[in-house]
């Protein structure tokens, strides 16, 4: 049962939180903005469409969407999202969550650099050089919680049974959190990052490398976006909100309404600031690697 | 142990034979190919079998004079190593027999077989070699066999600069091992290379010195990699990969091998070893990004991974000094793992390699791209080798990385203090150099392979022969094997572990990792087919990539290998574009190079020898020829020497 | 079993003979013919092991034994080369050239067997003279500059022999004892010898026998008389007089050590071993001319073996064996770097590209020789400087270990630079000058002398092994 | 050692500066000969009163050699080079005579440090042996022209010959020979290289002679 609900949540929630960041924004800039599921109607309409390819592309452009949301999901399976344990959890599977999201790179840059365009090459040489300034940001931050968790699970970090982190360290995993939240959105694009609503090619990080995906193809990048983004805000959720007083089913509604507020919040910031400049992105992302080395030294001593 | 010795003799005999063929090419090859295949064959099941519990092999020969007593053995540390040697080595030998015949002169082919094969044979000569003389012989076996490959084409300047630069640091490397051989004698009276010493005073330190100095230039530790690079981007391609995929490892093996017979050796020893594993996975990653040619970025990416290997065992060493075995096991486990899996890999990546310059005849990326089409199978194998090297998860490259991050975890909560410290430090490094490595790796497909043609040697390559793809399919299988079943692998680490962690040491659990592969490998599988069928449905139509609406796309218009790792060379990390300032008065030619990589030997040892020489000119002025100053010479050390007979001698009778 | 003066009368008798036959072809030949004779007899005195009777003038010791060997060996094979060679340059009148050659090997021989100081004396100047015509065989400008330097040196050095020599005889005198300049007499006198007098005598005779080996500071003739001479006599000098010199310098360092002047012998040979090897590789880095490399190297060798001795105990062993080794390889080396000189018609190393291709059989020859020499392990003298090497360590002298290697790197550097740019890349195509491509007869010399080298390296046979002892033992002074 | 030896060992002395001192080339070849006389009278007288036949043979030999051949070797050569007679030296002749002197002083110095046999302990024969020695050095290292050269060798030969007469029992008489003819044939030797270097050089300057260097 506990299976069957992870999955449900795992595959459905994800497109609520776009459809929750373009209702924020619109609000905020005083307009009623688009449904709550229009990313569903999105994801349904271009299921249908058909895919235009270019002639340069070989196996590689298909294979980038199909590796990115599969990555996302299997990724997805190690995270506890619901009062239950991950479906799938070992030791040592923080490493492999993030190494996982790196194969979904891996492949979204190379399906860019294939179609052979300079605005693609361009996307992702930034993506790839911002997440390889970002990684150690993310596994120092996950340190932080083995060190006060004492396993190297996820499973056993974020679940249900184990004593809320933050109430066992406090303060130094404040300094993790923000950390963890400024690589949720480096990762994901959003906007001090990169600006998704924007239609400018050369500004364009994420986006740009999604260029010449139709139909299916950009369908499924976008959902597996949106799943990534849900990943991350879950993990956020686990860190701030202490769990598995209450009960079962008390964990299992915690999480949506937790993954939404985080969504909320995003859809501020991107409504509040615009995106920085990009010779700026390196100096913020190392910022974000020494906040989480701080918050993990404060641990560790 | 026998059939060890017949698997060397037969590949260095078939070697000989192949030399001897002399200008008829086929028949050298297929002497060369088969003897090294079949050496292969015959070193691998003893190793196996080693590895898999059997008794450690041994075998003492009293030979003439100058050799005294030699003694030859095979233990699981050994066997490990030897695995990868045979298995790339047949591989290698296999693919080289198709490779060589488009790209060496039918008179030099023997003399390519004769290197290749004296190198598989110096290298296992090395890892039974149990004392000191065989020890040494075998290892410069090995590297003037290196050299042979190395300066092949030897037509070409820069493969002769290549050749010198490596004959250098080789010749640097025998001469600080001979001196650890020396010292080693001096102080135990005998030369053994299995007895380990009782832990004197500062004789471990002075021993493991040398052994990182000696062993650190043949493995491309950090200060002594300058050769690596242009070295392995020289060799023909079954060349390089040999010497990429287990001769820098053998350096690897000395290196333990010493660390075994000093006994753990001193505190400092784990800590240098970490530092140097790091530094050099960095700085070779780093300039791997900025490389312009195939195989030197596949070289420098050695530097990396044989850093990572080296971090491994320092972190094991360190571990085990402080007691706590489990994670020793841990990060051995892990850095063995690496040894396996990178020699696959960088194997499979330097075939690759060379079938792209078989097929588009240039190993520039910027003169390459759109190969995916015009060379599938190449191009899918090169993919499949890059994910694998950068570390992603389904392939043999993750497992290794995952059981280094679970050894720094390990220690990072275990220890206390500044080791602790140290340790996360290490491992938040360890994540930049994974985040690099596959930036490093999508720069390298995504430029060479993928995107359309920059030159019309790349527009008109062609896919090449069988002879070249199926063993770089065996190879990919077997990293694709390696990825999905760690376990076995690791599980065969029981001997060595004991060995060098200490008995209580027992290889790490690896299940984790091939459920993760086969989920991974079924989701993918998933969404292929959820993919082919929304676009049956829906239907495909073809159309150009989006350009602005540029009336006239051309394929330079492409991003560029230079580019693509801009970010890095300009802001972040090493300023290395170099802007050049146009003379006021009359203008100089003017030359942007940007990709102006000096790196430790352009910058460092190149001016200190440079500087030496003009001394040594200068001194040279002394003795200007004429022979009066000769016979004044003569003079002068005449009567210093009487002075110094009668003085010094005192009044004696 | 044939008297030993045979060895010496042989060469003579037929230099003789070469200087009375008239034609320019035949007369090559008689080299070989000494060459064959000079070694049989040289096999069978060896094979007798006759005992050096009592005031004989002539005798064999073990150490005489190992040097007339090595140097009756080098001389066939080098003979070899002779006919080959002369062949190929009809135009000059070998007259001086042959009959020279063979009365500078029957003085070598007579200077090696001598047991009367005074004899092998006369050996050595004579063979010095005998060479000095050898070096001028190119009959140009450059070449009598180098036979005048080498000359003038030679002749100063030996005569500071003959000078030191007396000083011996004089020790003996002042001691009371009656005066004698028989080797054995002398070693069993030498504890009573007068302190001051054998001193000064020992300095004189390491400097003067020293200048013949070509050790520094009195190296400054071997560049330019080995640069100059042909190859079959480069190797000669530096195979066969060398060790004659170095067989002298052993014989003063026996008797020093036998009357107990450790304090001045060993040192002495110390600093002029490593001075020697100091100044070849200062020499060597960026050398221009290919043949004076190889004689800056023979400089090194020497001061490599000197060092040994000075080690003594295991250092002597390795470095008579370095002797033998040196010597093959070096002869191979000069050899093959003739026949690079004809190919090329230029010893100048920018001019010499692409040996392995122009030239095959002698550019490899060449850079195998150059990997021997520089210790690369198959090869002999990887063997002798790893003993050397143990030999100065397990005598507790780390710094001067350290030192050596350190020498032997930059020599390799600048040795390594120099061949490889000659042996590698295309070669350029070949202009009218440079005709004399290899023939069989100049290269399987060179190529014999190298699988010598490479057979010591690989395995020492045992009479070898026992002659490298007994010679060891008898220096060292144990009985 | 009877009392004549010394007289004739201050001659030697003296030719050694005259040797230093002289311009001329043929005024060099007249001393060299004075001195190959005096070698040969002290190596009669050297022995006791009565010299046996041998050792007057010997005397007579070496006289003939050092003062008849050899000269007039060295004449014939320098006839060829017309022109050029004088000894062009590289150092001042006032600074060679002082070196000579100051060598000089060093060999007495020297002698008096090795222990004399009591017969030789008043002769000066050991100070003379090495300053000579060092006056044919001297001669052979600061003198421009082949010849003068040769003449320092021979002088320098000398040198050793004299040290040689204490020994003249140790040394049987064909050993003596022996080297006699060794010293004429190194002389015979350099003769025939100096022609070849006026044939090339058209003259005997070696300080021309330095195109061998590194």
């Amino acid at each position: 049962m506990n299976l069957v609900l992870h999955l449900l949540l795992l595959t459905l929630l994800p497109p609520l939180m776009g459809g929750v960041i373009g209702r924020v924004r619109a609000l905020v800039a005083g307009r009623r903005g688009p449904p709550l599921l229009q990313p569903y109607y999105e994801l349904v309409k271009l299921a249908q469409k058909s895919a235009v390819i270019s002639p340069t592309t070989s196996w590689v452009f298909l294979a980038g969407p199909v590796v990115g949301l599969t990555t996302a999901l299997v990724a997805g399976l190690m995270l506890p999202l619901g009062a239950a344990s991950a479906p799938l959890s070992f030791t040592g599977d923080l490493v492999a969550f993030a190494y996982l999201l790196g194969l979904g790179r891996f492949f979204t840059s190379a399906a860019a650099l294939d179609t052979g365009s300079a605005f693609e090459g361009m996307g992702a040489a930034r993506e790839a050089t911002y997440s390889a300034l970002i990684e150690p940001a993310l596994l120092l931050g996950m340190m932080a919680l083995v060190l006060s968790t004492g396993s190297t699970s996820l499973a056993a970090l974020l679940g249900g049974g184990a004593p809320s982190p933050l109430s066992v360290a406090g303060a130094p995993l404040l300094l993790v959190g923000v950390s963890l939240f400024l690589v949720l959105l480096a990762e994901n694009s959003r906007v001090p990052f990169d600006d998704p609503a924007t239609h400018l090619e050369l500004t364009m990080v994420h986006e740009v490398m999604v260029l010449d995906h139709s139909g299916p193809l950009l369908g499924l990048i976008q959902y597996g976006a949106w799943v990534k983004l849900t990943l991350f805000a879950a993990i956020l959720v686990r860190l701030l909100l202490p769990l598995g007083w209450g009960p079962a089913w008390a964990d299992w509604a915690l999480l949506p309404v937790g993954v939404v507020v985080v969504a909320a919040g995003i859809g501020a910031i991107e409504s509040s600031m615009a995106r920085t400049r990009l010779l700026l992105v390196p100096r913020m992302l190392v910022s974000a690697c020494l906040l989480s080395a701080f918050g993990l030294l404060l641990l560790a001593r | 142990m026998i059939a060890l010795l017949a698997g060397a003799a037969l590949t260095f005999s078939g070697g000989l034979a192949a030399l001897l063929a002399g200008r008829r090419a086929r028949l050298a090859g297929a002497l060369g190919a088969a003897s090294a295949s079949l050496g292969g064959a015959l070193i691998l099941v003893p190793a196996l079998e080693v590895l898999r519990g059997g008794a450690p092999l041994t075998l003492t020969a009293q030979l003439g004079a100058p050799w005294g007593a030699v003694s030859v053995g095979l233990d699981p540390l050994s066997a490990w190593f030897a695995v990868p040697l045979a298995v790339l080595g047949a591989v290698g030998a296999l693919y080289g027999a198709s490779y060589l015949p488009a790209h060496a002169p039918a008179s030099r082919t023997g003399v390519a077989w004769f290197s290749y094969n004296t190198l598989l044979a110096g290298m296992l000569g090395v890892l039974v070699a149990r004392d000191a003389t065989l020890f040494l012989v075998t290892w410069e076996l090995m590297s003037l066999a290196g050299w042979g490959l190395v300066s092949f084409e030897h037509r070409r300047p820069e493969v002769r600069r290549a050749g010198l630069v490596y004959l250098a640091a080789a010749h640097l490397g025998t001469a600080l091992l001979l001196s650890f051989f020396l010292v080693l004698r001096h102080h135990t009276g005998e030369s053994a290379l299995l007895t380990p010493l009782a832990v004197g005073s500062a004789l471990p330190s002075v021993l493991l010195a040398l052994a990182i100095g000696g062993f650190g230039a043949k493995a491309g530790l950090i200060p002594l990699h300058v050769w690596l690079p242009e070295a392995h981007a020289a060799a023909p391609s079954h060349g390089s990969a040999l010497m990429s995929g287990v001769m820098v490892k053998i350096g690897v093996y000395g290196l333990l091998r010493a660390a075994l017979l000093v006994g753990g050796g001193p505190p400092w020893f784990g800590p240098v070893l970490v530092a140097l594993g790091l530094t050099g996975a960095l700085v070779g990653i780093r300039m791997s990004i900025t490389q312009r040619e195939l195989k030197r970025a596949l070289a420098l990416s050695t530097v990396e991974n044989v850093g990572l290997i080296v971090m491994g065992i320092g972190l094991g060493a360190w571990a085990a000094a402080r007691g706590a075995t489990e994670i020793a096991a841990l990060a051995y486990g892990g850095a063995l793992l690496h040894v396996w899996g990178h020699g696959l890999m960088k194997g499979l990546l330097f075939l690759g390699a060379g079938s792209v310059m078989h097929g588009a005849h240039t190993g520039d990326m910027e003169h390459l791209g759109g190969l995916m089409r015009r060379m599938p199978w190449t191009g899918a194998l090169l993919a499949l080798g890059a994910v694998a090297i950068a570390g992603l998860p389904p392939l043999s490259g993750f497992a290794a990385e995952w059981l280094l991050y679970l050894s720094l975890a390990g220690g990072g909560a275990e220890f206390t203090g500044l080791t602790a410290v140290s340790w996360l430090v290490v491992l938040g490094a360890l994540a930049l150099v994974g985040g690099l490595a596959s930036l490093a790796f999508v720069r390298l497909i995504g430029i060479a392979i993928l995107g359309s043609p920059r030159s019309d040697r790349a527009a008109t390559a062609v896919e090449s022969p069988r002879g070249m793809l199926v063993p770089m399919g065996a190879l990919a299988a077997a990293v694709v094997g390696l990825g999905a079943a760690p376990g076995l692998a690791v599980g065969l680490q029981g001997g060595v572990l004991t060995q060098l962690a200490g008995p209580a040491a027992s290889p790490p659990d690896l299940s984790g990792v091939s459920l993760l592969a086969a989920a991974l490998w079924g989701g993918l599988a998933v969404g292929g087919l959820l993919l082919w069928a929304l676009l049956r449905r829906g239907g495909v139509r073809s159309g150009e990539t989006w350009g602005c609406g540029y009336a006239s796309p051309s394929p330079t218009m492409q991003y560029t290998g230079r580019s693509l790792g801009q970010i890095l060379a300009q802001g972040v990390l090493v300023k290395t574009m170099t802007r050049p300032e146009p003379t006021p008065l009359h203008p100089a030619p003017a030359r942007l190079d940007d990709l102006l990589v000096p790196g430790l030997l352009g910058a460092v040892y190149v001016p200190t020898l440079a500087w030496v020489a003009a001394r040594f000119l200068a001194l040279r002025r002394r003795q200007a020829g004429n022979v009066h100053l000769y016979l004044a010479y003569m003079g002068v050390g005449l009567v210093l020497a009487l002075a110094w007979a009668t003085l010094s001698a005192g009044g004696a009778p | 079993m044939p008297h030993l003066a045979t060895v010496v009368l042989l060469p003579l008798a037929l230099a003789l003979v070469a200087l009375a036959t008239p034609s320019n072809r035949l007369r090559p030949l008689l080299v070989p013919a000494a060459g064959v004779g000079h070694a049989t007899l040289t096999g069978l005195l060896l094979w007798g092991a006759p005992q050096a009777a009592e005031g004989a003038w002539l005798g064999l010791d073990p150490l005489g034994r190992l040097v007339l060997g090595q140097v009756s060996l080098l001389f066939l094979i080098s003979a070899l080369y002779a006919p080959g060679y002369l062949a190929l340059r009809p135009d000059r009148d070998n007259r001086p050239c042959v009959s020279m050659c063979l009365v500078f090997v029957a003085m070598m021989s007579l200077a090696i067997l001598s047991r009367h100081i005074g004899l092998m004396w006369i050996g050595v100047e004579a063979s010095t003279l005998s060479t000095a015509s050898l070096i001028y065989f190119n009959r140009n400008a450059r070449s009598i500059e180098a036979t005048w330097k080498y000359l003038l040196i030679g002749s100063v050095g030996v005569s500071l022999a003959l000078l030191g020599s007396f000083f011996l005889a004089y020790a003996g005198l002042s001691a009371g004892l009656e005066t004698t300049l028989f080797y054995q007499d002398l070693l069993d006198l030498a504890p009573q010898l007068s302190r001051p007098w054998l001193r000064v005598a020992l300095v004189l005779l390491f400097l003067g026998y020293g200048t013949k080996m070509g050790l520094a500071p009195m190296h400054a003739w071997k560049p330019d008389a080995y640069g100059e001479a042909p190859g079959v006599v480069g190797a000669l000098l530096a195979g066969g007089l060398t060790s004659t010199a170095f067989l002298a310098v052993l014989r003063f360092a026996q008797l020093g050590l036998a009357a107990h002047e450790e304090a001045l012998v060993r040192p002495l040979f110390l600093a002029s071993g490593l001075l020697s090897m100091g100044v070849a590789a200062v020499f060597m880095v960026g050398q221009a001319d290919f043949k004076r490399l190889l004689a800056y190297s023979s400089v090194e060798h020497m001061g490599l073996l000197v060092i040994g001795v000075g080690l003594g105990g295991g250092g002597t062993f390795a470095a008579l064996y370095h002797m033998l080794t040196n010597a093959f390889t070096k002869g191979a080396l000069f050899l093959s770097a003739a026949n690079l000189h004809r190919a090329y018609g230029s010893k100048q190393v920018s001019d010499v590209r692409g040996a392995l291709v122009r030239a095959p059989a002698s550019g490899a020859i060449f850079l195998l020789g150059f990997f021997a020499i520089t210790g690369a392990p198959p090869f002999g003298p990887f063997m002798s400087e790893l003993a050397l090497l143990s030999a100065a360590l397990s005598g507790g002298r780390v710094l001067l270990t350290g030192a050596v290697l350190l020498l032997l790197f930059v020599v390799f550097l600048g040795m390594g630079r120099a061949v490889l740019s000659m042996a590698l890349g295309p070669a350029p195509e070949a202009t009218a000058r440079d005709v004399q491509a290899d023939s069989f007869a100049t290269v399987a010399p060179a190529a014999l002398l190298l699988l010598l080298s490479l057979a010591l390296g690989l395995w020492l046979p045992a009479p070898v092994l026992d002659a490298l002892r007994d010679a060891t033992a008898q220096v060292e002074g144990r009985p | 050692m009877p009392p004549i030896v010394d007289p004739l060992l201050v001659t030697a002395l003296l030719l050694n500066f005259l040797l230093l001192g002289s311009s001329r080339l043929r005024s060099l070849i007249r001393w060299i000969a004075w001195q190959g006389v005096v070698l040969g009278v002290l190596l009669a007288v050297a022995h006791g009163d009565h010299p046996g036949p041998r050792t007057l043979a010997l005397a007579a030999v070496a006289v003939a050699m050092k003062a008849g051949l050899v000269p007039w070797l060295l004449y014939r050569t320098t006839r060829q080079d017309a022109l050029r007679r004088e000894v062009e030296p590289l150092l001042s002749f006032v600074s060679t005579l002082l070196l000579g002197g100051v060598g000089t002083g060093i060999a007495l110095a020297f002698g008096s440090t090795l222990p004399m046999l009591p017969e030789h302990t008043t002769v000066l024969l050991v100070p003379a042996a090495l300053a000579t020695v060092f006056t044919g050095f001297l001669l052979m290292t600061t003198r421009r022209k082949a010849i003068t050269q040769v003449i320092g060798y021979l002088t320098l030969e000398n040198g050793v010959f004299l040290f040689g007469l204490t020994l003249s029992e140790a040394m049987p008489a064909m050993v003596e020979i022996a080297l006699l003819l060794d010293l004429v044939a190194a002389i015979f030797v350099m003769g025939i290289t100096v022609n070849h270097i006026y044939r090339t050089f058209s003259s005997a300057d070696t300080t021309a002679l330095s195109a061998l260097r590194d």
